[in-house]
């Protein structure tokens, strides 16, 4: 049987740089994670969206928003993710809404260091060029074999939500791709 | 016709070769044929072999656009099996086994047709059983068929990874001993020279743009090089049946789709039986050159170019080496793709149609090489008497329309799952 | 050792600082950093490098780049050994391993050098016409066939290294990093376009690298260095050294395999050893230059004839002499610098014999300045020697260029040849590009293009360097242009000239017959011949397609660089037609090989497709048991206890959950969240029953069927609120249902108003069954729990040890069951709590294993049964069919070939004996000795050993089954060599009437 | 590998999307459709030599299904939008 073993040991991973690993894998505990759907032509659910988070629903692609401490990403038309420290009532958003509480469905990766941007571009086939996709891109495309979507928090610091039973496969495959930085994960 | 031997070879050796005959004529069409076979592949040149040899019809022509052979037949990964499960499949594959086993005699020209084994691995239970189910239909319909544990599978394989660290650890495989490969082009070469002995037209560059029906009947062909009449027509244009068929509006249960084949540089024997994956969707065979034959999964989406795409390259690349992992500092050297004709249950239709006179062969998805004696065989019957021969009786077109499909799969009206 | 008597003492792009170490056919030389293997081996004077595919002849260097076609070596050793390295393409690291192929027992005396003498018997397609007599011997003939085939080894052992992938976009690709590559690069680069320049070499410059032209007066690789200075200053500017551009594909894809670590002896601190880059590219500049062309004529496959080109890198490069005394055999212009830079280099040029008639006043200079002798009208007519180049045969030629008169022999040990240019059209024609032939180059150079991209430099024909240099500038300026930037071209530095190439050809000479003519050579590596095209012409085989694949022509690792366009001429000769009515066989991927292990990257072995684990994963793990995989799902299979088989212990479970209790992890199966007004109305439309009647807190079991009127899958319909349910999908068709509902949603029926939400992560399921669950559910919940609370198929939200839960009384087992849903992380409470909970009640965990003994009693369909050919009546579901409503594949499940009588249906099978377990797999039939094709009647679909009946059971698919329970047929399995009699049941097998899972 | 502008996400690699068949065919009535409409919704095809309009579904991108105008022989997309859409016929 494929072996698990090596995945979420937390250590440093590869190449050895005089300026420390390259990448840093942080899991995110602790987040409240809301699928939001609605019709955006329908009043409404954006008013009452509105109301539940303190902030218009992004509507572009790859858009999001963030402020009281929630961040909403654009997933598809008429589709959102909201992500915040703290608990969302989900029938907060009206009853036009449907909303699901993903937030222990999904892992969430904090990707951070030098190399982030070149670790991503072994597995992702999305423009991740800093021009292109910047603080404040989300997009909900693929890594390796993975659906995932990537979230760019800042130059080059990036959150990877990953569906959960994937966890192991995805650490995995981090520590592999990230091996010729130099990587490291850190405790849970 | 020239007879090609060991004998001949010598003499001829003598005179440097000088005095060869043409394997086949290159002729202008004639105005009239009684049939008209439309594809110079493997399938059209042994319907017109079969039409002459067992059917005693010659005036015959089998137009081909392009260069006879240069088709899938000419690109395909050359594997030969009778392993199916569903008896219609079973029965006929395994007919055409028989004639692969004497073609090389009958054609009087070696097609090198290699019965090294075919190994269809299984990594799961399911998989044991679902393939264990399948070797005793064929057993019972009198192929042959024999299940290999995994250190037997290892023993016929020896690169291959039999670990259980592996993400599909191998746990047995179904081998039919008789299958094999052949030599892809021979075929097509050994047929067009059969059959243009016996008096068949090979067209080369001659491209069918229309179908000519009267009163509900077949009467000629428009073709590139000008119109052609003919008392009956048949298809053998693999890819193009669809397009073909619209020529006589008719829709058809066919897409058409990209397979891609690859092959590795050439190395010293290293693999000598055929190795294919379900798990995968991967098969794998060294030709005699030297060559790992490899191919996989269709591109997945409609298309007539003969062209494929990196993806799925990466794809069947990567299942190898997973199966051999010391395969993995080989070299791919050339890749290329075909254009299939992918049915709606994945089984073939060769019948006569609605059109008098007008009958199609096509629908061959993956695996219609292995088929082409079998397929000319049934075909050439079915156009010399107009009914269709025993084995193909099932392969008929309206088989969908009434729920009689052919679905070894089991995957449903899809195009592309088989 | 130290000594390379073919090193010029100076000169060089080598650093003789650097000596290197190196092994060739177990013999030490040494080297320079900066030579490649080949260059390092003529350094040392070793001519005989490699043996022919088929006749075994002596071979030596041809080439300097990717086009070499003789020397193939083994490189490295152990689980880094590989074949078939064209010694031009390494670079020389300390302590290199090579050998040489295809030979033994050693390159100097090789065996199979007897086929040369029975090469008459051997002409192309030989075996097509023999080997057939008597048939049975054809494996031995093709077992001996086989291994004189092939050429390197593979190696045997797991690859050490690892390999990456890269996905990029840019706005200007340039392929090629010769002057006109890097001219684009730096018109492209001052846009401020995202350009990407790669080239295959360990450095760019190109052709500059092997010659002594000048630009802005200095030599051709400072001006390199400079440029390429100038661009890595460039912020938009990505070089890529050492990187091929491998593929051109569909919507202007490139492929390119970076050797990340092919030149030294191991990569280092965990680098890949290639990465394959995926560029998607706005637009492409395709400067790949072109390829000199050999001269075809008698014997000239002798070690020390080699490209003219080369030998002129060789020297300029690497100091790197192919010989003492060279003959330099051309039909253009392009030769006599490089003869000249031979000369300035110390090697003797005793001649350029040139088939053209009259020369022009350009070469005269050279020739006149370097002291060369030029014969004119004259052409090599054959090589001689065996291991080496000793002399040629000089004749000259008539109007005709009909070799006549007398003929010289000219003493040399190197004879170079320069037959014209190929453009390298390989990319541009893998984009769809039309190939044209233009007459005066007698060369294909592109014509139409069909993607973004455009060709510069000598790959499109231009073969002077000020030409290259302006097209390079212009073509990377109009590449940003179209890309959206604005620039213009930049400023051409002014450089020295070239001659200008125009062949005048004669694609073979031929041999006088007084010298009974050697073999021919067009195809070196895969030993074609002139003749060997002659007999393809003459047998029928016209089409280049033919010509190719009956003299495989062009086949090699090579794939013909430079042999297909003088195969394809001679055909044309023959066939008494133009070459473009001939035409060229298709460039396909790739350019040059790559290895297969870049091109999985990192998904191979165990990531060659992902897994999925469930929350519980560890614990199952903790506990020992094995896992079966499913689908991505990795599931728990059982937990043998010390001493016990997976199969015992799934006995004990099975037994156990009937009896007392036992939960199962069931988080893999699918579920579905379905939402919206219209959701009611959806299901509907997708299962075969109704679901209007179901209310709020009631689960359903339900079926779908696929557009054919098919059984697609099962599973259990919730309704949680008044427009919200539930449904769940088998493990394995999951993503497959969800896809097909979405689609529904999407394309079929947008007027309906449904959200759709894969929520099978979001919720973790733990089944509790056995006649003892309700009492350990009990002690976990408040919640009341009795038969009128929470019935046979109703729903509740509970608290389990203070964690929210999704309650379904539910049953797979046919016991008194539920299943238990919640948020993934409170798996382990929930479990724990039962477990604790039930210890009065001897709870047990139970795997998959004891699941599927106890579905198979309870005659529940799984995976073998819904086959996708099976029907819903025939797997016994038709009593739910609605005739009341429409639903997807309603019609057409109602076509004769699926209501035949004799269709399959599911039965039970016991083994009369009660004792053998029935074969997996079998077929069921009349007669075991029946003569064949034997008639089956059905198929063993699943089958156990039932602890619960005391013997072995089975469900299979038979012919018109439900009405032939009591018969007795035969389960063969042939393939195994079993055959047990037994007799067909109804499918249920434990508790048909359900009153267990209702108590 | 293609590029398919999503008219949802913008453009995307074809890698993203998993082929969805024949956007021609259509679905005939759920309460109306006879035997023969639906053979031919399930089994035939055109499957012509040149534009073919399919559906995609952007299974690792926002999850719709798209419909794309496409060149089968060279491959070359003409437009895409929505299934319900009516795409351009590329001639400009
Ligand atoms: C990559 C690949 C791998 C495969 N692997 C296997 C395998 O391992 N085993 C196996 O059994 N099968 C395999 N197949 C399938 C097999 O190659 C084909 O089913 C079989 O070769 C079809 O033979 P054919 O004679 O019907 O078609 P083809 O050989 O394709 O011949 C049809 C001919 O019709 C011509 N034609 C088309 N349109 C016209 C027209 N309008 N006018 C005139 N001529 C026309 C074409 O030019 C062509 O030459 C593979 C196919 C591919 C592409
Ligand atoms: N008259 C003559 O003597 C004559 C004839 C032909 C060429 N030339 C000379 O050749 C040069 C032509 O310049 P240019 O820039 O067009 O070509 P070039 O040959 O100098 O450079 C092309 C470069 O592209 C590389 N390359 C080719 N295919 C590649 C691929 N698929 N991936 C990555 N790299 C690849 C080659 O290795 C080479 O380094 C000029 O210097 C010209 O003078 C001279
Ligand atoms: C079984 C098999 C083996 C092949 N071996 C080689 C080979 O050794 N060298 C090579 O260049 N091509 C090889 N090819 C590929 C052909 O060159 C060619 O790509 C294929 O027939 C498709 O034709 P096309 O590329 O001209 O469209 C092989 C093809 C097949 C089917
Ligand atoms: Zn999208």
């Amino acid at each position: 049987m494929v072996d698990l073993t090596l995945s979420l040991a937390p250590g440093t991973y590869g190449a050895e740089n005089r300026e420390g690993p390259g990448v840093t894998v942080s899991q995110r505990h602790g987040l409240h994670i809301l699928h939001l759907a609605g019709d955006l032509s329908d009043t409404d659910f954006p008013t009452a969206a509105r109301h539940a988070l303190g902030l218009p629903l992004p509507q572009l692609a790859g858009e999001t928003r963030d402020g009281h401490g929630v961040r909403v990403l654009w997933l598809a038309p008429n589709r959102w993710l909201v992500v915040s420290g703290h608990k969302l009532e989900t029938d907060a958003f009206g009853e036009k809404a449907s909303v699901n509480d993903v937030g222990q469905g999904r892992s969430v990766l904090r990707l951070s260091g030098r190399s982030v941007r070149d670790l991503l571009c072994k597995g992702c086939p999305i423009d991740l060029d800093p021009q292109s996709f910047s603080a404040g891109h989300a997009a909900a495309t693929l890594l390796g074999h993975l659906n995932v979507v990537i979230d760019c928090i800042a130059d080059d610091v990036f959150d990877l939500y990953v569906t959960r039973s994937f966890d192991h496969f995805i650490h995995d495959w981090l520590v592999r791709a990230g091996k010729e930085f130099g990587v490291r994960i850190s405790a849970a | 016709m020239q007879k090609y031997s060991i004998f001949s070879l010598a003499r001829n050796a003598l005179t440097s070769h000088k005095n060869w005959g043409e394997a086949w004529r290159n002729p202008d069409p004639k105005q009239e044929y009684d049939v008209i076979i439309i594809g110079a592949g493997g399938h059209g040149l042994a319907t017109a072999y079969y039409l002459a040899k067992n059917h005693g019809i010659t005036n015959v022509a089998v137009l081909e656009k392009g260069y006879l052979g240069g088709g899938n037949t000419g690109r395909n990964t050359t594997i030969v099996r009778a392993n199916y499960l569903l008896p219609e499949n079973e029965l006929f594959y395994e007919h055409s086994l028989k004639l692969w086993e004497g073609l090389s005699q009958d054609l009087n020209f070696n097609v090198m047709f290699s019965q090294r084994g075919v190994i269809n691995l299984a990594h799961t239970d399911a998989q044991v059983d679902a393939h264990q189910r399948r070797g005793n239909a064929m057993i019972l319909n009198g192929a042959d068929g024999v299940w290999l544990n995994k250190h037997e599978v290892k023993a016929r394989a020896p690169l291959l990874d039999i670990s259980d660290r592996a993400r599909f650890p191998i746990k047995g495989g179904l081998l039919q001993p008789r299958a094999g490969t052949a030599r892809h082009d021979a075929v097509a070469w050994g047929f067009a020279r059969g059959a243009d002995a016996r008096g068949v037209d090979i067209i080369q560059n001659c491209e069918v743009t229309g179908i000519d029906i009267e009163n509900g009947g077949v009467v000629g062909v428009q073709t590139s090089r000008g119109a052609i009449k003919a008392k009956k027509i048949g298809t053998a244009v693999a890819g193009h049946t669809g397009h073909i068929a619209a020529m006589a509006e008719m829709r058809l249960p066919i897409e058409s789709h990209v397979l891609q084949a690859m092959v590795s540089e050439p190395v010293k024997p290293c693999l000598d039986t055929v190795v294919t994956s379900g798990a995968t969707h991967t098969y794998i065979s060294q030709s005699d050159k030297g060559e790992l034959v490899m191919g996989g999964d269709l591109d997945l989406y409609n298309s007539y170019a003969q062209r494929g795409n990196f993806p799925r390259i990466e794809e069947v690349v990567a299942s190898v080496i997973s199966m051999f992992p010391a395969f993995s500092r080989l070299r791919l050297m050339r890749t290329w793709g075909g254009v299939m004709d992918m049915s709606m249950d994945g089984s073939p239709i060769i019948t006569k149609t609605d059109i008098n006179g007008f009958y199609i062969n096509g629908g061959w998805c993956y695996g219609g090489f292995k088929a082409t004696p079998g397929s000319g065989w049934v075909y050439a019957h079915t156009i010399a008497n107009d009914t269709p021969h025993k084995l193909n009786e099932g392969f008929a077109l309206n088989r969908f329309e009434h729920g009689y499909m052919i679905d070894e799969e089991g995957s449903g009206a899809t195009p592309n799952a088989h | 050792m130290n000594h390379q008597p073919f090193r010029k003492p100076t000169g060089g792009n080598i650093d003789r600082s650097q000596p290197l170490t190196f092994t060739f056919d177990g013999k030490v030389y040494q080297g320079y950093s900066g030579d490649t293997l080949a260059s390092a081996l003529m350094a040392n004077g070793v001519k005989l490098l490699a043996r022919s595919f088929k006749y075994h002849r002596p071979r030596g260097l041809t080439g300097y780049g990717v086009e070499e076609s003789n020397v193939l070596v083994q490189l490295r050793t152990g689980a880094r050994s590989e074949p078939n390295i064209p010694a031009t393409q390494v670079e020389l690291y300390e302590g290199l391993v090579a050998e040489s192929q295809n030979r033994w027992p050693s390159l100097h005396f090789d065996i199979g050098a007897v086929n040369s003498k029975l090469s008459g018997l051997f002409p192309s397609g030989f075996y097509y016409k023999t080997f057939m007599w008597p048939a049975k011997f054809w494996p031995f003939y093709e077992h001996a066939i086989r291994h004189i085939a092939g050429m390197g080894k593979s190696p045997t052992l797991e690859d050490p290294d690892s390999y990456a992938h890269n996905y990029r976009h840019c706005d200007v690709l340039i392929a090629g990093g010769g002057p006109a590559g890097l001219m684009a690069a730096l018109s492209a680069g001052q846009s401020g376009a995202r350009v990407i320049l790669c080239d295959e070499n360990a450095d760019f410059g190109g052709m500059l690298r092997g010659r002594r032209d000048t630009i802005r007066g200095k030599p051709g690789p400072e001006w390199v260095a400079d440029t390429a200075a100038r661009l890595a200053a460039m912020k938009n500017v990505r070089l890529l050294r050492r990187t091929t551009a491998a593929g051109y594909y569909d919507h202007n894809l490139i492929v390119l395999d970076e050797r990340v670590a092919d030149h030294k002896a191991t990569p280092e601190n965990h680098e890949p050893r290639h990465r394959i880059w995926h560029v998607r590219a706005k637009e492409v500049v395709l400067a790949t230059g072109s390829i000199e062309r050999p001269l075809v004529f008698a014997d000239n496959d002798r070690p020390g004839v080699m490209l003219t080109s080369a030998a002129q890198a060789y020297a300029n490069a690497h100091g790197a002499l192919a010989g003492r005394r060279a003959v330099i055999f051309t039909n253009n212009a392009s030769a006599y610098a490089a003869a000249a830079d031979l000369k300035a280099a110390g090697i003797e040029v005793q001649a350029i014999v040139d088939l053209r008639d009259s020369l022009e006043a350009p070469e005269l200079k050279i020739a006149a300045n370097a002291n060369i002798g030029v014969l004119n009208r004259h052409v090599v007519v054959a090589a001689h020697g065996a291991k080496s180049v000793h002399s040629v045969t000089v004749m000259p030629v008539d109007s005709n260029t009909t070799p006549v008169g007398e003929a010289q022999e000219i003493l040399c040990d190197v004879v170079c040849l320069s037959g014209g240019w190929t453009p390298s059209v390989h990319l541009f024609s893998q984009s769809r590009g039309k190939l044209c032939y233009d007459e005066t180059l007698s060369a294909f150079v592109p014509d139409k293009s069909f993607q973004r991209e455009r060709s510069a430099g000598a790959c499109q024909g231009a073969f002077q360097l000020d030409a290259c240099l302006h097209e390079g500038a212009k073509a990377g300026a109009q590449a940003a242009v179209a890309a959206g930037f604005a620039t213009t071209a930049a400023d051409v530095p002014r450089c020295s000239a070239d001659a200008v190439v125009k062949p005048r050809l004669l694609w073979a000479i031929p041999a006088p017959d007084h010298l009974h003519g050697g073999k021919q050579f067009v195809d070196l590596q895969n030993d074609v011949t002139a003749a060997d095209v002659g007999l393809a012409y003459q047998e029928g085989y016209h089409s280049v397609e033919h010509l190719k694949r009956y003299t495989t022509l062009g086949m090699g690792t090579d794939q013909g660089r430079t042999s297909n366009v003088n195969g394809l001429a001679i055909m044309a000769g023959h066939r008494a037609e133009a070459i473009t009515a001939v035409g060229t066989t298709t460039f396909r991927q790739p350019f040059t090989p790559i290895p297969m292990g870049a091109v999985a990257g990192l998904n191979a072995h165990d990531h060659v497709a992902p897994v999925r684990t469930t929350p519980l994963h560890h614990w199952h793990e903790s506990l020992g048991s094995p896992f079966a995989p499913t689908g991505q799902w990795l599931r728990a299979q059982g937990y043998p206890k010390d001493g016990e088989t997976l199969e015992q212990a799934t006995m004990r479970e099975a037994k156990h959950v009937r009896e007392k209790v036992g939960i199962v992890d069931v988080s893999t199966l699918g579920k579905i969240d379905v939402q919206g007004p219209d959701a009611l109305e959806f299901l509907n439309r997708v299962y075969i029953n109704s679901f209007s009647n179901l209310a709020v807190g009631k689960c359903r079991y339900g079926v779908m069927l696929r557009e054919d009127g098919l059984v697609d899958d099962d599973g259990v319909v919730t309704r949680l609120a008044e427009n919200r349910y539930m449904i769940t999908t088998t493990t394995t068709h999951a993503s497959a249902v969800m896809n097909r509902l979405e689609y529904l949603l999407d394309v079929d029926w947008p007027s309906l108003n449904v959200h759709l939400l894969s929520v099978t992560d979001d919720w973790s399921g733990i089944a509790i069954a056995g006649p003892h669950s309700r009492t350990v559910l009990t002690k976990v919940t408040s919640a009341d729990l009795s038969n009128s609370a929470v019935p046979f198929m109703g729903y509740a939200e509970i608290d389990i040890d203070g964690v929210p839960v999704r309650l379904f009384r539910i049953s797979f087992s046919g016991e008194l069951a539920y299943e238990i849903n919640m948020a993934p992380n409170a798996t382990r409470t929930v479990w724990d709590a039962l477990l604790k909970a039930g210890a009065n009640q001897e709870i047990i965990p139970y795997g998959l294993e004891a699941m599927n003994v106890l579905r198979i009693e309870k005659g529940h369909v799984v995976g073998g049964e819904l086959n996708g050919r099976t029907t819903a009546d025939g797997l016994g579901f038709g009593k739910m069919i609605s005739t009341k409503k429409a639903f997807v594949g309603k019609v057409p499940a109602r076509r004769a070939g699926l209501t035949r009588d004799d269709i399959h249906q599911l039965v039970g099978l016991v083994p009369t004996d009660e004792k053998t377990r029935i074969p997996r797999g079998a077929q069921l039939i009349a007669d075991p000795k029946a003569t064949k094709p034997v008639a089956m009647q059905g198929e063993v679909t699943s089958q156990c050993m039932s602890p619960n009946l005391g013997h072995p059971i089975a469900l299979a698919l038979l012919n018109g089954g439900r009405a032939r329970h009591g018969e007795t047929l035969k389960a063969h399995s042939p393939i195994t060599g079993q055959t047990v009699t037994v007799t067909v049941t109804n499918p249920i097998f434990i508790d048909p009437q359900g009153e267990r899972l209702r108590g | 590998m293609l590029e398919i502008n999503c008219p949802y996400c913008g453009k995307r690699a074809q890698k993203e999307f998993t082929y969805a068949g024949d956007a021609g065919a259509e679905r005939p009535n759920l309460e109306t459709g006879t035997n023969q409409d639906w053979f031919e919704f399930v089994y035939l095809r055109n499957n012509p030599r040149g534009l073919h309009d399919e559906l995609w579904h952007h299974s690792a991108g926002c999850r719709r299904l798209i419909k794309v105008r496409r060149d089968v022989v060279t491959h070359e997309i003409i437009d895409t939008g929505a299934p319900s859409d009516s795409l351009s016929t590329g001639a400009s």
